[in-house]
């Protein structure tokens, strides 16, 4: 850091001389272990992220495996109910909800800002370690022969089943507090960090999903908390307060873990809105349209999404009067989000597309998240849904949004930030080949679901009548596509970090401030605070053949003065 | 650090540029920290809420087994906890680091204090039987564990179900120390006493539950926990027994509501969990004595007694709705 | 369409179909005016009342889905190909920022459209939840895994029996977990809960043989607590019933017990096939020693099958788990004497 | 973080952030609490029927706002935080308010004195 002339508007451009960045400045395990450094930390995040969802993808597969044909496959009625559990609340409580703000997030929220890093260090770094306490209990528990209550573990029959339901539950609870720290982290970063000049509305769409996620994470998760913990209570120690048989409530339950669980829909769901925005404006080379709506609609579907738990709950004994009024305003969600995606595809409209990895990503965003999107209005409607409730049909639903919106998303951001994450390039090509085997097992895997569900095939079914013999066997085909486009992303990955191609500064020609920084972000992200421009003006950077890269037009101009 | 200016002290953290900005980032931290326990105890009351609206009669006749005296000692002893708190914060504003000391260790005495009555409130809950779920089993006095126990609906409810976990059915008697606990009766007993044992109940009873509860000196300790099968005047429309020296009276006898044991459990789940940051709040106090008298802090810089402070808070002000609440229910 | 799908070709000809059927389900779906339809693409055939109003809705919320759907990605698939960056570096014809009109607008609509489905389903629901005074009640009866119906008579069977055109409202409640009670041709679904009644009611428009399913994840059994809904023509139902309430007196002994056993769902645990499944089988199982689980032994006689269908879990066999509940008050004296001579035929 | 607006005149020389309280408010506010208390447990010697809980949830609810806005600072503190601590309240209102409403609807769907006939697993389940 000590090459840095002080005097440089922003950070200087990397690639000369021997570099200092975030990856070299401390060598060994323990310099990673100890970090404070809010990029190391989202590193480390997404390295445990990828392996817990490599293994609850292992589940899943061995789930839809199992459904080849009816009556058992592969394992038993048993081993059946753990698995998909286990893919449950690994993939929810490992994988989505931290996902993409705690790997992606950490490292390029401050980076974005313009600050040197989030408001409470120590306490990201707290926050990952009980992310890997949670995952330990998890991990203890799937070793010691997990649980068998579905990933909602629902009373009273996750207080009398014979599984380890208490591991997981704790494992859960300190999840949780992961989550809740992350958020908070956030949510002061942003509200207290922000350098000269960026004002509110100079932020990037993604920080204003980031912020709007924060705060549920910080305000949704403690209810959470409590709910597990009365869980815990009432096995350990028979407290009954969801127990019917002791004078106990177990409906109440339900509204205890939607509280908490349908804002964290949001969780998930929010911050793959924002990478979206931040993706299809640089790609299109164009302002992003609408800046003020997205943003406003990223506060308004974090604040809705405290309304609508009861939709989880129209046929589980809840009351009409209840259902009618959680109906009502189950739809309200659906206008933001349906702004979001008119929005993007106003920027499209007359812009310069370039079609590379993350902006394939983004396409299929728009595609699955649309039809997932649009099928939550069959279910929003009470009569409908009094049909497809517990069927294929929701489980279709919610993987369209999680897989096909979270998931997507997350890749998209991968691929996005990946040059400035690790200074390397990936081959395209591989990318757009992964990109499609994943797209089309997707919609193979889950679409026929749509029709198993409509047609009354129950989720959560080890056997099933023989009718629904070849859509399950159509989407289980379909789930191996999608896990060949894995292994192919994982292949080109790897290789990229060992051989990649270098990767300019700016290889995008975005305008947030991250793209700021020199290709490798050195320690403290910036000397001084950088210039806070328009997130979304492309006329602040020139693309150089030379270098196959975007320059910023004002560093250059500096350049040349000091020349 | 060439770009760290020469007045950067030692306390300020690198990302941050001026001290206000870390003091009103660790001020904001905390108290959306405070929203999360907030909500974090919103599910107990929640419980609270729901099950006191549809078991009003549980809740005015449990309820009466809480020493409301105890409860108001508590009460005053975190108002006043919190009344040093902060003092303690101002005198470490105005740098008065040995005033700070002596105000962070007379909060800490006070809340001992407070783990100290909980404690001698738990142990008399303990001894009765009066406890949650499946381990509600208050226990008999005197001559009434003679009366045979009459068969009632609600006792194979408590006894049969919940029992992931069998083997606690029967461990109070087991490990119970207090005369209360001597005799073990069903827990469908104490309903159907006829009059004539209820009275002898009542006169024998008064004696062995004040032993029970132990002995917590100037406190005063009278029969404000009756026995459970000798409840008051007909409870059912909820006389209080008085705060001034309520206690047992009269020898008409009400039947128990059922599902008395939801009120001990979300009292022990409310109260034990506020007690959890009692104690969560005592060790932070501890952590920022032990920082003061290291002579961190300065006028310039005392965030962390303001916020363990604001979390101490807290902690008084969730009592403040627990006490009447469990106590004073009319 | 399904007929179709289920008969034996190779699999990328039925995908071919399934892709097919999209559209033929679509059109077969526009067309149902019919009080009553056969099975679709999408959903499963229409046998109550309910279930046209339900796939009204459906269909309706189809469409506008198709709509939006086919607006949003021809939009991206022509954006793509109408303003694909040429060379690198190249610049986009605009830079419009916004548009406040046209975003007024396309929030609007929707909001207009949501509201529309939302007093649809609202419409649709309160049809469903509210079951005319003069309903045949059906007493329902959830528990692992199995259902139980007992009708106003005091005769109970595994399988829901009801008359055609009449409105019946079953009263549920559950014994043990949470279940759920679904009847996909008749659009009706309501969890069962222990501790709580609820109901849900039908009329069934059409005599046949119905699949009921249990939706609310319930462990091992989930997916065999299958059962029937037997609608009966009009005036078939009245005889059942009363052949049903005293098959003991006029069946064999042997046959009685037959059907005990299949009433009470026993089949969902116990094989007659010497195949252990959660319990043992009851194959061979009479008159022989049992082990037992935490030592000893005990023969299967009178006694021990009494027992073990009223306190089950007082001598559970070695090698099962003490899962099974107790039938205690639901399965009456004649009942487990006749399974009894039933059992003794199984060798 | 120009609009800093806490910090007196009175306490000159005073360098850092945060409102310094006067000893004579903070003793106020404690007498008035310790005062507060007394009131709430004397009201339960009156019968006010259903308003007895009105009232204590009243006198606690002021009693809180003493201790949050004199002893927590909060009343010369940035609005924010106020903002984050009023909003955790209203989501404990929605979620109480929610969930009673339900539980109360459909209250009387519950079976009295339910008692399983089925007895739960014997054996001892895992923790």
């Amino acid at each position: 850091m000590t090459t840095i002339d002080a005097t440089h508007p922003g950070a200087t451009r990397g690639g000369a001389g021997v570099e200092e960045n975030y990856l070299t400045h401390g060598k060994g395990l323990l310099s990673w272990l100890t970090t404070l450094d809010h990029k190391r930390i989202g590193v480390m995040y997404l390295i445990c992220l990828l392996s817990s969802f490599l293994l609850g993808g292992v589940f899943a597969l061995l789930v839809r495996t199992e459904h080849l044909t009816a009556g058992q496959t592969i394992m038993d009625a048993e081993t059946y109910n753990r698995y998909f559990t286990l893919h449950g609340a690994i993939m929810v409580f490992l994988f989505i909800i931290p996902g993409i703000p705690a790997a992606l997030g950490n490292f390029v929220l401050p980076l974005m800002l313009g600050a040197k890093d989030v408001a409470f260090p120590r306490l990201n770094l707290m926050s990952w370690y009980l992310w890997m306490t949670g995952a330990m209990f998890l991990l203890a528990s799937v070793l010691t022969g997990g649980v068998d209550t579905g990933w909602t573990f629902y009373t009273p029959y996750s207080t009398t089943t014979a599984t380890h339901v208490i591991p997981v539950t704790i494992g859960v609870f300190i999840l949780g507090f992961s989550s809740i720290f992350t958020g908070l982290n956030f949510t002061v970063t942003i509200h207290k960090l922000r350098p000269p000049g960026m004002t509110w509305f100079k932020m990037p769409l993604f920080l204003w999903a980031i912020y709007a996620t924060a705060l549920i994470q910080v305000l949704a998760t403690p209810v959470l908390g409590i709910t597990l913990l009365l869980l815990i209570a009432e096995r350990a120690m028979g407290i009954g307060i969801f127990d019917p048989g002791l004078g106990g409530d177990p409906v109440l339950y339900q509204h205890f873990f939607w509280f908490y669980s349908h804002p964290a829909v949001y969780i998930m769901i929010l911050p793959a809105m924002g990478v979206i925005s931040e993706i299809i404006a640089p790609f299109s080379r164009k302002a992003i349209f609408g800046y003020r709506f997205i943003a406003y609609s990223s506060i308004a579907i974090a604040a809705f999404g405290f309304l609508v738990w009861g939709h989880h709950m129209f046929t589980s004994g809840q009351s009409g009067l209840i259902n009618m009024v959680f109906s009502a305003l189950t739809f309200s969600v659906s206008i933001p989000s349906a702004i979001k995606v008119f929005n993007w595809l106003a920027t499209m409209y007359k812009g310069s597309i370039v079609l590379k990895a993350p902006m394939l990503y983004a396409f299929s965003f728009i595609f699955l998240f649309g039809i997932g999107g649009l099928t939550g209005l069959f279910l929003g409607a009470l009569s409908v849904d009094v049909h497809l409730h517990d069927t294929y049909f929701v489980v279709s639903h919610f993987h369209y949004v999680m897989f096909g919106g979270t998931v997507i998303a997350f890749l998209a951001g991968l691929h996005y930030w990946w040059p400035k994450m690790f200074g390397k390039m990936y081959s395209e090509r591989w990318a757009a080949v992964a990109c499609a085997l994943i797209f089309v097992g997707f919609n193979v895997t889950f679409f026929t679901q749509y029709v198993l569900g409509s047609q009354g095939m129950p989720r959560r079914y080890f056997n099933y009548p023989e009718q629904f013999a070849i859509y399950h066997q159509i989407s289980t085909y379909g789930s191996y596509v999608m896990g060949l486009g894995f292994v192919i992303t994982a292949i080109y990955l790897v290789q990229s970090l060992v051989a990649g191609r270098r990767a300019g500064a700016n290889p995008w020609g975005s305008t947030t401030l991250e793209w700021r920084t020199p290709r490798i972000p050195p320690w403290f992200n910036f000397e001084n605070p950088p210039p806070v421009g328009d997130p979304y003006d492309y006329s602040q950077v020139r693309y150089d053949p030379a270098l196959d890269d975007y320059v910023w037009v004002d560093q250059e101009r500096h350049e040349k003065k000091a020349i | 650090m060439s770009g760290h200016g020469s007045e950067h002290p030692e306390y300020l953290g690198h990302h941050y540029d001026t001290v206000e900005q870390q003091f009103d980032a660790g001020k904001f931290g905390m108290w959306l920290f405070l929203a999360t326990e907030v909500l974090l105890f919103a599910g107990l009351f929640c419980g609270y809420a729901i099950y006191r609206s549809h078991h009003p009669e549980v809740f005015i006749y449990a309820h009466q087994f809480l020493d409301k005296n105890m409860g108001a000692i508590n009460t005053i002893v975190l108002i006043f906890s919190s009344f040093t708190m902060a003092m303690a914060v101002r005198a470490a504003q105005l740098g008065k680091n040995r005033q700070v000391v002596a105000l962070l260790a007379v909060t800490l005495l006070c809340g001992f204090g407070f783990l100290g009555i909980k404690y001698v409130e738990y142990k008399a809950k303990w001894e009765h039987g009066l406890l949650w779920g499946t381990k509600y089993q208050p226990s008999e006095h005197g001559s009434h564990a003679e009366e045979p126990a009459v068969p009632h609906a609600a006792a194979p409810a408590v006894a049969q179900t919940g029992a992931p976990n069998p083997g606690h059915v029967g461990t109070i008697a087991e490990q119970g120390s207090g005369p209360g606990a001597v005799e073990q009766a069903s827990p469908a007993a104490q309903d159907h006493g006829s009059p004539a044992a209820q009275d002898h109940g009542a006169a024998a009873s008064s004696t062995p539950s004040a032993v029970a509860i132990g002995d917590p000196g100037p406190l005063d300790v009278h029969t404000n926990i009756p026995p459970p099968g000798v409840p008051s005047v007909t409870t059912a429309i909820a006389p209080d027994l008085g705060g001034a020296g309520g206690h047992v009276t009269g020898h008409a006898t009400t039947h128990e509501p059922n599902n008395v044991h939801l009120f001990f459990g979300i009292y022990f789940l409310l109260t034990g969990l506020h007690g959890l940051h009692v104690v969560a709040g005592m060790s932070a106090i501890t952590w920022a004595l032990v920082r003061t008298l290291r002579g961190d802090f300065s006028p310039g810089y005392s965030t962390p007694i303001d916020l363990v402070g604001l979390y101490w808070h807290l902690v008084d002000l969730v009592w403040i709705y627990l006490f009447p609440l469990l106590y004073l229910i009319h | 369409m399904i007929y179709l799908l289920s008969t034996g070709r190779s699999l990328s000809v039925r995908f071919l179909l399934l892709l097919l059927g999209l559209s033929a389900g679509l059109f077969g779906s526009s067309a149902g005016a019919a009080n009553e339809r056969g099975p679709t693409f999408w959903m499963p055939e229409q046998a109550s009342v309910t279930a046209y109003q339900v796939d009204a809705l459906y269909d309706f919320v189809l469409w506008i889905c198709i709509f939006f759907f086919v607006l949003i990605v021809a939009l991206m698939i022509y954006f793509i190909a109408r303003y694909r960056q040429q060379k690198p570096g190249d610049a986009a014809l605009s830079q419009a920022s916004h548009n406040t009109p046209l975003e007024v607008t396309w929030t609007i609509i929707p909001l207009f459209l949501v509201v529309v489905i939302f007093w649809l389903g609202f419409k649709g629901y309160m049809d469903l939840a509210t079951a005319p005074g003069n309903a045949y009640t059906v007493s329902v009866t959830g528990q692992k895994w199995s259902w139980l119906f007992t009708y106003p008579n005091g005769v109970s069977a595994s399988e829901l029996h009801v008359p055609v055109d009449t409105p019946v409202k079953l009263v549920m409640s559950s014994q043990d977990v949470l279940h759920s009670f679904f009847i996909p041709a008749f659009r009706v679904k309501q969890d069962v809960i222990p501790g709580r009644y609820t109901s849900l009611w039908f009329r069934a428009t059409r005599a046949g043989t119905f699949d009921v399913y249990c939706t609310e994840y319930c462990g091992k059994g989930h997916s065999d607590m299958l059962t029937k809904t037997v609608v009966h023509p009009t005036g078939e139902f009245q005889k059942w019933l009363d052949e049903e309430g005293d098959f003991i007196a006029k069946l064999p002994p042997v046959e009685a017990g037959m059907k005990v056993y299949q009433k009470y769902g026993c089949k969902q645990c116990h094989s007659i096939d010497g195949v252990a499944s959660t319990g043992p089988t009851f194959k061979g199982i009479w008159g022989h020693s049992q082990a037992l689980q935490g030592g000893g032994s005990v023969t299967v006689d009178e006694n021990y099958v009494r027992e073990s269908i009223l306190e089950p879990n007082a001598k559970v066999a070695a090698g099962f788990e003490a899962v099974m509940p107790t039938f205690q008050g639901r399965i009456k004296d004649d009942e487990i004497r006749v399974m009894i001579e039933y059992l003794k035929t199984l060798q | 973080m120009a609009q800093t607006s806490h910090g007196s005149a009175a306490h000159a020389g005073h360098a850092g952030p945060g409102h310094i309280v006067p000893v004579k408010l903070l003793t106020s506010v404690w007498l008035a609490l310790m005062v507060l208390t007394v009131i709430t447990v004397a009201v339960t010697w009156v019968d006010l029927g259903a308003m007895n809980l009105w009232i204590a949830m009243g006198i606690a609810t002021i009693k809180a706002a003493l201790v949050v806005m004199f002893f927590m600072h909060l009343y010369w503190d940035r609005p924010i935080n106020a903002v984050v601590f009023v909003l955790s309240l209203f989501l404990v209102t929605l979620f109480i308010g929610f969930a009673l409403t339900d539980t109360t609807e459909y209250s009387p769907s519950v079976i009295p004195d339910y008692a399983p006939e089925i007895t739960a697993p014997k054996t001892p389940t895992a923790p």
